[in-house]
């Protein structure tokens, strides 16, 4: 395989019909890099949370918005990028759904999820507006030592 | 997903089988939850042996179906938690909060006491 | 569903590796598309051939050449541009695989299936060199009279 | 692809199941063919019934298969063929050129005359 990452690249409006398509695409690519059956769940569950979040959260439904969805494949690692056309919003506000006074809420874990089964979860504010967010899993990672 | 009802004594049992996830299947097992409830069921099995898929929606149902029926004094248990969603509930902490079985009559049996 | 076409687009290098992921993701496309299953293994064969031309023919097995393909996705059409970064050729230059001498051999049939399954097949010079291969596909297109 | 090798009478019986596509499953049906001509093999047939995928290439491995088998004195038939392979065929006029045939009995018997 060369340095230069394969990319496979997905732009939708924002609608939840979208989804399984995506996942399909990430469980297909995860398997191919030789990501094993449990862990392409994972990251297959991390990438469907964070595309609703921008379907939803990000651009609140609008259909005129849309979702771009990047997978880069290296050699090493996935770096998948997620890309919505929203306002924003500060990571750093956001409940921690293990505190006791969420562990009841209804909703509030798909970040933590994220967060849980990726290497890495960045937020970066999108020049355009907006908000793209970056995760990453590495193969083997667990070879490599502790998780970070 | 698809929803299956099975009374035994006093205990109704869902089999759910499919995926759990944000839109419709999310929806469907709150109305059929509400739906028991409404209808004075106060013992509810859910068997998820069956579940391939659940997102955190599909986790947010779980706990609201869990508030629902114990706030209208009832009990909701689950039965047969794949590999998949006991490591969800164990890293939600929420494993200690839903009563869970392996067996389906020692689940009943619970209801009993 | 928006009149902007809904896009999928994927750039990897020229490895057979691709192929299968590509059409899988060709297949899961024309499902959520509502493609009858007949209809959409032909999408998907077509796909992979032109994908294969882009490889060997086009890129010539070059890794450090990328293929690049880019599913639109409409309410009543699927286009699907395949483009390499070969030399191009001129299609009318293709010998028909139906023509006596040409029946039993082993090769020559790819584009004529691509010209058999979708509704139109155009090679386009690309600007930067090498081909783009764009294909269209209608919905119900046999409601809509003769297939051209 | 996986090929499966049974011999009643004086016939070879190829049971290929899974995918002919370009890469391995073409090369290694195209050896198949190549070592069963050099060991004197002269009556070949193909059960197509559980090959769930052809593409240019499939069909081009089996015009090769048919040349190599009939260059050498032998017949190369098909059995069983699914119904996109039948279209494949139909379409690029190579249906007459393979006899094919829908009972293993019958393709069996061809081979006696
Ligand atoms: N792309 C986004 N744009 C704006 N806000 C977001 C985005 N993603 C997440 N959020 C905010 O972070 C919160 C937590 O998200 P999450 O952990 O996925 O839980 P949930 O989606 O169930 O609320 C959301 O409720 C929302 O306020
Ligand atoms: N992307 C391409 N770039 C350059 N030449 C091409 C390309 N696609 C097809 N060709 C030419 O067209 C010919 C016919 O292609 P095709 O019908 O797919 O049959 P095959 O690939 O089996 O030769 C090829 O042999 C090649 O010469």
């Amino acid at each position: 395989m060369s340095l230069r990452a394969n990319v496979v690249e997905v732009s939708v409006e924002s609608s939840l019909d979208y989804v399984e398509l995506i996942q399909t695409l990430s469980d297909n690519i995860t398997r191919m890099m030789g990501f094993d059956a449990d862990t392409s769940h994972w990251i297959g569950m991390s990438i469907r949370e964070s595309v609703v979040n921008a379907i939803y959260h990000g651009n609140k439904s609008d259909k005129s918005k849309r979702v771009g969805i990047k997978f880069e494949i290296y050699q090493d690692r996935l770096v998948v990028n997620v890309d919505d056309e929203g306002e924003g919003f500060d990571p750093g506000s956001i409940p921690d759904p293990l505190a006791g006074e969420n562990l009841m809420k209804p909703s509030g874990r798909g970040i933590f999820f994220m967060k849980s089964f990726m290497d890495q979860v960045e937020f970066l504010p999108r020049p355009a507006g907006g908000t793209r967010l970056r995760m990453t899993k590495r193969m083997h990672s667990i070879l490599e030592g502790e998780k970070k | 997903m698809n929803i299956g009802t099975r009374t035994v004594d006093t205990v109704t049992i869902l089999d759910i089988s499919g995926k759990i996830t944000i839109g419709e299947s999310s929806v469907e097992l709150r109305n059929k939850i509400r739906d028991l409830v409404k209808s004075g069921q106060k013992n509810i099995l859910l068997n998820m042996g069956d579940v391939s898929y659940m997102d955190s929606s599909g986790i947010g149902e779980l706990v609201s179906a869990y508030t629902n029926v114990t706030n209208s004094g009832g009990k909701l248990k689950l039965l047969h938690l794949t590999k998949k969603l006991h490591e969800l509930l164990a890293i939600t902490k929420l494993l200690t909060v839903f009563e869970s079985y392996e067996n389906e009559q020692q689940a009943l049996q619970s209801f009993r006491k």
